[in-house]
């Protein structure tokens, strides 16, 4: 029988409710191709699934001919690509047949720390032997098992009842992404996400470090930003590029500031500054919806009023315009003074007065002198800013008047440094200060106003006495803590330093490659070591694997049913599925029929609070007609079935034919927070005055935390010298590292991809390179230095000359080096991750990594 | 007759030349369509050759061939 | 005057150890070529130094096709000396009038085979090259005027003009006599079949000058007509192939002459006039051809055409400055030795033989900076400078092909002589 | 009449080079050779630098050097524009190579088989997929037009040359090339430019374009707007050394 690919998608599209990206067009782009698939071959299928290389789980259709995977296209009605692909999605399918992947469940036969020597197990032994392991310390210690992914490919409710029913310890890899900046917004508006624009309406960007052509922002991997750029662009947005090299933001950038890496908060604060004389600024929105009006005495805390019964602290006060008494934020229809001071209680000012105060030195010339550019150029970017921002201006969106401030900020890896956390709250005040947050073409961070858990949390940030976990969670040196791997690495090396009384002994990594991804190698290399089993679930034999995993249980790819992802576009929702075009390769296994074998071995997995039921929990199929039975072990099918059915589809198959489930465009009383009943979802006031931070400062001193740890939680974003500065002048460059879109959130090597880079090269601009005798092409040796211990660290790479960075700066992409055992990765050159460091002085004072290092360039002698 | 066949031999051999370089070979000039990429009788260029051997065996016919005038 | 009564002139069937031992190396020379070219031939051209312009950054044709030039440009001399001889009567160099014709057969072979050589698909080419070969195509010309109308041509000519030889050695009895038979076709040297044999061939001659031009010219349409390599571009390209195939032939021409003077010792016959002459021919080819690469030079440096300049400079200043100003000082040095000959009318054989030699050194390099550079440096879209260099596949390759030619002349040498006979006096005196 | 070809838009293009993975694998070809290429551009001195993409498919060039001196028609030109390589009839003297002024031309110095990434006859891998490139795609080997040649670049013969074919054998069945399918942003459009209304023809009519070596009389289908035809002073950052 022959089906035409025209009906196969005509068919996606009724049946999802005669929706079609096409009609929802989100930000114009058109969709479907024009040109329509011909007709379907004899032994030709297709199947609709999910990208399985990134982070954002792109749309896919797969042609599928005799068995055999041919191609990949892009589904045309998935919001997120909108039937594009990037270079990954589309080669992903070298990854999938390649034989360098693990086919067969492994045992180790060497010692640990050297390649290992395998031999190929069953199974059941390969299970039997984790679960035996996994149990063992459970009943001994539950904190002594460590569970850690690399990322979740999907929403991550599998493997996190894999991990609430067996009460392991988590590790995340976020803490070398975007953390921090997730934690500063958490912090300051409740939201769980880092910084990007109303693609839709904005007019004017600031394009903080965002890697446009290579890397994603804020939520999405890359491809869906671009997509919603070009056509902005094309709508008329400026922008405008803050980043020490031009290669990110490419032609797209209408101004380049060519900022010294490192320096974001002290131009923040200026621009604030800046944004604050010239009175551009949004005062509705500051004293409505912000702490800014809050009344601070010379405590540096609140001023309350005494607590009513019930409440174990009063209010905090604002000082009334019209009477000019002190009242209670809340007190309805009273209007508080924004700029302001009271003689009550010795002098109390407002919080927004304080702030005022505290930038008075940031000058335009004061922050240029910092970051490396001219003061005229941060006043033109202000002027901009002030000029769009239209404040006061609102237009109508679906009958609502709302506020139309159409500019904001695009920035997500900027946290990676070492002021991050208080950098990102300095961006994001540049937004509050303009009232774009949440406005029409203005700042958002999340998809939906939906308060994010740590938002109540870091009211009252819970500093600990000692012992603590593995990664210092509330402790007196991390309080906010995103949960550092490195860190933890290095508390293994040495707990009693950080006052930790146990070290984990069964590691089981996801899908992770410490040693590999993340800095610093030695420092995880020496706690592998001591750790004294390690399993790891993993398509391809990791480096962290190779060196230390006593067994390895081989995954599949995209053979294999996960799900259920979000795949918005932050314009129009939708539900997508991954479905496997073809079996499992091998004999590997998805992950969700390994965990259920896994728990059902540990004996987790039957009965109350057990893996089914958990899932049950995290799929809202507790307590419905669809709940999983907590007695009998389901497939993966079954589960999403399920899950299909609770969510009113006649079940997986809807997925299996269609593969998007389109729910139409996210309304704008969901979209906008001035278009809900209750503004920003009650999430309120914004923590322009971070007092609990403070709180948190003032109780590290009191438990005899070094200042090292204590001293960025301050209440206000300070800049203070970064660390690194102190290192010796003759390390005269800044490293930092880069993405390149061949292998950004790529998982695996690529053949395809790594032919087109086929090596690491040391970016650096021909100015420095001269000065030191290197030429285009040379060989160079890279040796960094720790600023506090004087450690170095050494790399050999080829430089290449860039007229695109800032002299000063040099740039190493990422995802180079033998990080997995696969022919293709050998002599691709160093990583720089080797040249990093972790812990005190190199992270945040939330415990993020950061990638700046300072390093000295040298024409390798007798190099090849 | 010798020198009959000869000169036949000559004329024929620049004509099958011409002919074959002209309109038998594939077409010379703009080229739009496949079927300017194929000769108009195959093997066309065999002629040619065919046609530059037979203008210089001539001068072995010439020279070989019994004169009869001479007997 | 020398009578030859059993034995055949000019060391004919007298396979000397010298000869033997020759044969045999160059043998040995040959088996690694077809050594080489299997490989190829299995393995692809991958085992060239060859590589696509653009992203490989390579040369895709190298020195197969700058052999190509070489071995058709040789060629060149055979047919023009003999054709010469006819029509401006140069009878004092009559005696390398055979050399000179076999040694442009030859060429011809070894031109064919390199073409083959080069070719990713030869069992194909065999086929398609009759079968398809387009006359828009600058290679027709190629392929069948060079290769298969020149070559014909100039074996008719060799084949008539052998007739008469054929015939006064068809008497000497020996195991070539029926061969000698045959070749003669019954030639009796009558004064009829004279006077034919001068009216064909000089008929003939006047048939190849055109012929000649054409051929060597098409060669040099397949780059002039190039326009888009930069430096190939140039209504000089023919001429200047048609010049530098004559030196490169006369040169070699001598230096052939020169050895079987010595082996052969024909010093009476081949005397110092003959090398005067081709000396003197050699100059005049030279100062033209230098007259094209100053025109050459002028040209691309005074425009200083974005990209035509960039090849210039590879090769005047750059990447190639070696091999053009090698190029120059082989061709230079010559001149100036033959030029003071020539003035002072005092002629040497061994700076004739040198001149000879330093020519085709020149030739040889000149073709190759005639395909490389344009390949590697010229790119039109910012391609990155590619590089070439040739594996000890195409060199073995090639020198196996010269072994091949060499041999294939000294066994010509033993079967045919290769000067004219004098007629036998019947008992002598 | 029909003329297929294409307008690339420089000013959506991320340089993310989609189109040149989309090629490779919706053509198969084999390692080294791209008949997609996307540059990566730079150009000027730190500050006043500018970094720019430009892909560079064929140009399927209406008066194609390429098939002109073609000794043997094994390259020609379809009356639908397109310029095609029959892999059959291809004798591999790489005269088309040389005669492209856009250097587009790739030549299969080797074995295709052996140069296909990886080893796809690794035993195990056999027992999955039966041996050869798992995701050959099996349009490849098709005959196409009227005139039944193999032009849809399956071959990949070892001495044989191969360029883009404007995915003849997707164009036929309707579909647009790889390339211009994947683009994330749209940067390659594909169309008849004789049909006035088609996409194609009206970005033409409503943009200031150009088209690459216009002085080289070649005539390319393909045409660039929203953007400038590189310099001399334009560098090449991030190049593909493609290696056999």
């Amino acid at each position: 029988m022959r089906v035409s690919r025209k009906d196969f998608l005509k068919l996606s599209a009724t049946s999802a409710g005669v929706l079609t990206v096409g009609s929802l067009l989100s930000g114009g782009m058109k969709t479907l191709v024009p040109f329509e698939k011909g007709k379907v071959k004899l032994g030709e299928k297709f199947v609709p699934t999910t990208c399985w290389i990134g982070k954002q789980d792109c749309g896919l259709i797969a042609r599928v001919v005799n068995g055999r995977l041919v191609s990949f296209q892009g589904h045309p009605d998935h919001p997120r690509n909108k039937g594009a692909l990037c270079p990954k999605g589309v080669a992903q399918i070298q990854s999938i047949y390649d034989p360098n992947r693990v086919k067969t469940p492994l045992k180790r036969t060497n010692k640990k720390g050297i390649p290992g020597t395998w031999e190929q197990i069953s199974w059941d032994e390969a299970l039997n032997t984790v679960a035996d392991r996994v149990k063992d310390v459970l009943e001994r210690d539950p904190r002594l098992f460590v569970w850690q992914k690399g990322r979740s490919k999907a929403k991550d409710f599998y493997d996190d009842a894999f991990v609430k029913s067996t009460g392991a310890t988590k590790l995340h890899h976020g803490a070398f992404c975007s953390d921090a900046g997730y934690r500063a917004l958490e912090y300051t508006i409740g939201m769980h996400g880092v910084l990007h624009p109303d693609m839709r309406h904005t007019k004017y960007l600031l394009s903080w470090g965002w890697n446009i052509t290579n890397a994603g922002g804020n939520k999405f991997c890359w491809l869906t930003w671009p997509q919603q750029l070009v056509e902005a662009k094309e709508r008329g947005m400026k922008v405008a590029a803050i980043d020490p090299r031009l290669r990110g933001p490419a032609h797209f950038a209408d101004d380049w500031l060519a900022i010294k890496p490192g320096t974001d908060l002290a131009l923040a604060l200026a621009i604030c500054n800046l944004l604050i004389e010239k009175d551009s600024i949004d005062h509705e929105y500051l004293r409505k919806y912000t702490n800014s009006p809050f009344l601070i005495g010379d405590d540096g805390m609140f001023l309350r009023a005494d607590p009513e019964e019930g409440e174990e602290e009063g209010k905090p006060l604002v000082l009334d315009q019209a009477t000019g008494l002190l009242v209670p934020f809340d007190t309805e229809g009273m209007t508080p003074v924004l700029d302001g001071k009271t003689s009550v209680s010795g002098g109390a000012k407002t919080a927004f007065r304080l702030f005022k105060e505290s930038l008075s030195g940031s000058s335009a010339e004061w922050a240029g002198d910092i970051c490396g550019i001219h003061a005229s150029q941060i006043e033109q970017v202000v002027n901009d800013l002030a000029a769009n921002a239209m404040i006061g201006s609102t237009i109508q969106i679906d009958g609502k008047m709302l506020p139309y401030r159409p500019v904001a900020i695009m920035a997500y890896h900027m946290s990676q440094q070492e002021l991050g956390f208080q950098a990102l709250r300095a961006m994001l005040f540049v937004s509050m200060l303009l009232g774009s947050v949440g406005a029409v073409g203005g700042q958002f961070s999340d998809f939906t106003w939906k308060e994010y858990k740590n938002w109540s949390k870091f009211a009252d940030i819970s500093v600990k006495e000692g012992p603590y976990n593995i990664y210092l969670s509330g402790s007196k040196f991390f309080p906010i803590n995103s949960n550092n791997s490195s860190l933890v690495a290095k508390v293994i090396n040495n707990p009693e330093q950080y006052e930790v009384d146990y070290i984990p002994e069964v590691f089981l990594l996801h899908h992770v490659n410490p040693l590999g991804s993340f800095p610093d190698r030695e420092e995880n290399i020496k706690a592998y070591e001591k750790i004294k089993f390690v399993a790891a679930i993993d398509p391809w034999l990791s480096l962290t694997a190779d060196l230390f995993a006593d067994i390895v249980l081989p995954a599949a790819t995209i053979e294999k049913y996960e799900g259920p992802m979000s795949a918005t576009d932050q314009y129009v929702d939708a539900t997508a599925m991954r479905i496997p075009p073809i079996e499992p390769l091998f004999q590997s296994r998805g992950e969700i029929d390994i965990y259920l074998d896994l728990c059902e071995r540990i004996g987790v997995l039957y009965g109350e609070g057990g893996y089914l039921d958990i899932v049950n929990n995290e799929l809202k199929l507790r307590d419905t007609d669809f709940a999983l039975p907590l007695n009998v072990k389901p497939t993966p099918r079954e589960i999403f079935d399920k899950y299909s059915k609770l969510n009113g589809l006649e079940g997986i198959e809807f997925f299996e034919t269609e593969g998007v489930q389109l729910k139409g465009p996210v309304s704008s009383s969901k979209y906008y927070p001035y278009a809900m009943e209750t503004p920003f979802g009650g999430i309120l006031p914004h923590r322009l005055y971070g007092e609990s931070l403070l709180v948190a400062q003032h109780r590290m001193m009191e438990m005899g935390a070094d200042e090292i740890y204590y001293r960025d939680y301050t209440a206000f974003p300070t800049w203070r010298d970064l660390t690194v500065e102190s290192s010796p002048p003759e390390y005269d460059l800044l490293l930092m590292s880069t993405h390149m879109i061949e292998f950004k959130q790529s998982r695996t090597p690529i053949p395809m991809m790594i032919e087109m880079v086929p090596n690491q090269v040391v970016e650096m601009n021909p100015k420095d390179a001269k000065a030191k005798r290197i030429a285009d092409g040379d060989e160079v040796i890279v040796e960094s230095i720790h600023a506090i211990t004087g450690e170095t660290r050494q790399v050999k790479s080829i430089a290449a000359y860039r007229e695109n960075i800032r002299p000063g700066v040099i740039c190493m992409p990422h995802h180079f080096g033998e990080y997995v055992k696969h022919p293709w990765v050998k002599g691709t050159g160093p990583s720089p991750n080797s040249l990093y460091f972790t812990g005190e002085g190199y992270v945040t004072n939330t415990a993020d990594q950061t990638y700046l290092v300072k390093v000295k360039v040298t024409k390798a002698i007798g190099g090849k | 007759m010798r020198k009959i066949v000869t000169i036949l031999m000559v004329i024929f051999g620049f004509a099958l030349q011409a002919v074959s370089f002209f309109y038998l070979a594939a077409p010379i000039g703009a080229i739009t369509s496949e079927a300017s990429s194929n000769p108009r009788i195959p093997f066309a260029p065999v002629f040619f050759i065919i046609g530059v051997g037979s203008v210089f065996l001539a001068a072995v016919v010439f020279e070989l061939l019994p004169d009869k005038d001479v007997q | 005057m020398t009578t030859y009564t059993k034995k055949l002139p000019y060391g004919v069937w007298d396979f000397t150890r010298g000869w033997v031992f020759l044969a045999i190396a160059l043998l040995a020379l040959i088996a690694l070529g077809i050594y080489a070219y299997s490989i190829q031939l299995i393995e692809g051209e991958v085992v060239t130094g060859m590589r696509n312009l653009g992203t490989m950054g390579g040369a895709t044709w190298g020195l197969y096709i700058s052999f190509l030039i070489y071995f058709i440009g040789l060629s060149f001399t055979g047919i023009s000396i003999a054709a010469m001889i006819r029509l401006l009567g140069l009878e004092k160099i009559k005696p390398i009038a055979r050399m000179a014709e076999a040694l442009t057969v030859i060429a011809l072979i070894l031109g064919a085979l390199v073409v083959i050589v080069d070719l990713g698909q030869p069992a194909r080419a065999l086929v398609n090259l009759f079968r398809y070969a387009r006359p828009g195509s600058p290679f027709f010309g190629t392929f069948t005027l060079v290769i298969a109308g020149y070559l014909f041509a100039s074996q008719v000519y060799l084949y008539l003009d052998g007739r008469r030889d054929a015939a006064i050695l068809a008497k000497i009895p020996g195991k070539l006599q029926g061969f000698f038979r045959i070749w003669s076709a019954g030639y009796k040297d009558t004064p009829a079949e004279q006077e034919r044999h001068h009216q064909t061939s000089f008929w003939l001659a006047i048939a190849i000058v055109p012929l000649l031009i054409t051929a060597h010219s098409t060669l040099g349409f397949v780059f002039g007509l190039q326009v888009g390599r930069p430096g190939w571009f140039s209504s000089l390209q023919a001429p200047e192939f048609v010049a530098l195939a004559g030196v490169s032939g006369i040169g070699f021409l001598i230096i052939i002459a020169a050895i079987l003077r010595k082996v052969l010792n024909t010093e009476e016959i081949l005397d110092i006039d003959v090398f005067k002459w081709l000396s003197d021919f050699l100059m005049v080819l030279i100062v033209v051809y230098l007259y094209f690469l100053v025109v050459e030079w002028l040209t691309i440096t005074y425009t200083a055409q974005s990209h035509e300049l960039i090849i210039a400079n590879a090769m005047y200043t750059g990447d190639y400055a070696w091999a053009y100003w090698l190029t120059v000082a082989a061709l230079v040095i010559p001149l100036l030795l033959l030029g003071w000959q020539f003035i002072f009318k005092r002629y040497q054989m061994a700076w004739i033989v040198i001149s000879g030699f330093l020519v085709n050194v020149a030739a040889i390099v000149k073709r190759y900076l005639i395909v490389v550079p344009s390949q590697t440096h010229g790119k039109l879209l910012p391609y990155e400078i590619g590089s070439y260099t040739p594996t000890w596949i195409e060199y073995s390759v090639v020198l196996g092909l010269f072994a091949l030619g060499t041999l294939l002349y000294i066994s010509f040498i033993k079967i045919f002589p290769i000067m004219e006979v004098i007629e036998i006096v019947e008992g002598g005196e | 009449m029909t003329s297929y070809g294409m307008v690339i838009d420089l000013n959506r293009c991320t340089g993310c080079r989609s189109c040149m993975t989309a090629c490779k694998v919706e053509n198969n070809t084999t390692q080294g050779n791209f008949w997609m290429y996307t540059f990566r551009f730079e150009e000027g001195e730190f500050p006043n630098t500018r970094v720019w993409f430009m892909p560079r498919p064929c140009m399927h060039c209406q008066n194609a050097a390429c098939v002109k001196v073609c000794p043997v028609g094994a390259r020609y030109k379809r009356e639908d524009g397109l310029t095609a390589t029959d892999w059959d009839r291809c004798i591999g003297c790489r005269y088309c190579e040389v005669a492209c002024p856009y250097g587009v031309n790739c030549f299969n110095w080797k074995d295709p088989n052996k140069n296909h990434y990886l080893d796809w006859n690794d035993p195990e891998l056999l027992a999955e997929t039966g041996g050869g490139l798992p995701y050959a795609n099996p349009d490849l080997k098709e005959e196409y037009g009227d005139e039944n040649r193999r032009i849809a670049g399956g071959g990949h013969h070892k001495g044989v040359i191969e360029k883009c074919t404007f995915c003849v054998h997707r164009v036929e069945d309707g579909l647009q090339p790889a390339c211009a399918d994947v683009c994330p942003t749209r940067v390659i459009h594909f169309g008849d430019f004789d049909d006035k209304n088609s996409e194609v023809s009206k970005l033409l009519k409503n943009n200031p374009n150009f088209r690459l070596l216009e002085e080289m009389g070649t005539e390319p289908n393909v045409h660039y707007i929203g953007g400038q035809p590189p310099t001399s002073k334009t560098r090449q950052i991030e190049e593909v050394k493609a290696r056999v």
